[in-house]
């Protein structure tokens, strides 16, 4: 199952949709894709999980570097996750702290916004 | 170090390739299923040997990676997977000098320790149990 | 014999029940997906490994099965699946003596000549060859 | 992929309904099956294929001995199947040669019928 990646901008947020199983395997191509938006200027970047199926820990670990990535840069990094399956990942890890989970993309897009 | 797997024991052995990771995770996920675990356990299984593979396959000196996947020892209801370089048959585990699994880090560490049930690292081997196999 | 696979083989090693012969398609569909095979020629392998492992299951005398999966030797372009007892790495497969499909018959055998490009039989162990892998 | 079987009488034929896999595992079931259908009087069988994802030659052997089964009783096993890579197989061990293969049960049910 390879990793489908689509970036659209959102208003002053940069939406990042990713299909498929973010693993060992395919992360380095969605570590292209947040590095590809931040180089376009994108600082608040939404990375949509909703047609995500496995997520392993080299997938939470370009996450977390993509988040630490724009925080250096007054940006942000939020998620939509409705798995179960998925965010018991983020939970066992201790990342749900780390991480704003959004259960849909319009709940994501509606929130307060960027600073 | 080569393996006579138990009767009910699965080898897999594949090199060092992330590519590999997903054939061993397609092949634990259908040993555990056949062993009876139910599907959220299954997930369980598919995550965390991803895991243990990826590990083995960056401290793994050869970057061949073996697993042994089966029922543990009679009786027991456990299914263990081992994964590592040379392993002995999963049902004969032999007990070896056993690293505190909490004294390394990351999060491939804290997914192995929150999705199985036993996790012990002797060596380059990462040894995963699941308990109360129906 | 312990089997030492090449960078790209993947070994497999099952038990003699006919679950394990789904093991084996599942992970043989995998590895020749990941070869870069077209989806038509993944069933073929599919089905052929399926009746190799089950053969194999059948004249094993330990009745374990070992499969080494992975591209030919370098620049053949081919996709190679062994199957039998103690194998030798698919990349440096001497030729040993070869008994002649056609001598032996059957269901099982027709599908192994029908579906893969080549099919030797040596002693208890089944190669099977699909060439112009793209 | 576990097989299903479902059996039912149609006229004077018994037709049993085969999804999933029929293979080494699970070719004892679909024995079993045709055994009862036969047991219980059915001599006119027809085995529906179209839910079949796929078959082996353990499979085909069993098709193939229940047919012979129902000849020696003036019967007759004929077959629907519509995948192309099911097909495959029958036709690669000759056996197009000796099954009637309808492309739907409607084709089946419709056919000239049991002598
Ligand atoms: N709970 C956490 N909160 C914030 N960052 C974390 C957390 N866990 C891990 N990280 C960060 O995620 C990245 C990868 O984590 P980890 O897998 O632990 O690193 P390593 O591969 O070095 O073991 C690192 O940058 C690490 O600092
Ligand atoms: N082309 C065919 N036409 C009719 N019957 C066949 C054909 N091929 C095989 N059979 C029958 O199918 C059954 C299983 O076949 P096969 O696998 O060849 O037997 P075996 O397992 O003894 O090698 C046998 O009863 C055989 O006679």
């Amino acid at each position: 199952m390879d990793l489908t990646l689509a970036t659209r901008p959102e208003g002053d947020r940069t939406v990042v949709e990713v299909g498929g199983e973010i693993d060992v395997y395919t992360a380095p191509q969605l570590r292209s894709a947040l590095n590809d938006a931040v180089a376009a200027g994108a600082r608040h970047l939404v990375v949509d999980m909703s047609g995500t199926e496995f997520l392993d820990s080299t997938g939470l670990g370009v996450l977390v570097g993509g988040l630490k990535r724009v925080r250096t840069m007054d940006g942000d990094l939020e998620l939509v996750c409705a798995s179960e399956k998925i965010l018991k990942v983020f939970r066992i890890t201790g990342l749900t702290k780390v991480f704003t989970i959004h259960p849909s993309i319009e709940d994501a897009l509606a929130g307060s916004g960027p600073a | 170090m080569s393996v006579l797997p138990g009767a009910d024991d699965v080898v897999l052995r594949v090199g060092g390739s992330p590519e590999n990771v997903r054939t061993a995770r397609l092949v634990a996920a259908a040993v555990a299923r056949r062993e009876g675990l139910p599907e959220d356990r299954v997930d369980e299984v598919r995550i965390a040997v991803g895991e243990a593979v990826t590990w083995a396959m960056h401290t793994v000196t050869d970057h061949v990676v073996e697993l042994v996947l089966g029922p543990g020892e009679e009786g027991t209801g456990e299914f263990v997977v081992r994964v590592g370089g040379g392993l002995s048959p999963v049902g004969g585990a032999e007990e070896a000098a056993v690293v505190d699994p909490g004294a390394a880090d990351g999060l491939a560490l804290a997914l192995l320790r929150g999705l199985a049930d036993h996790v012990t690292i002797e060596g380059d081997t990462t040894v995963l149990t699941w308990s109360d196999v129906p």
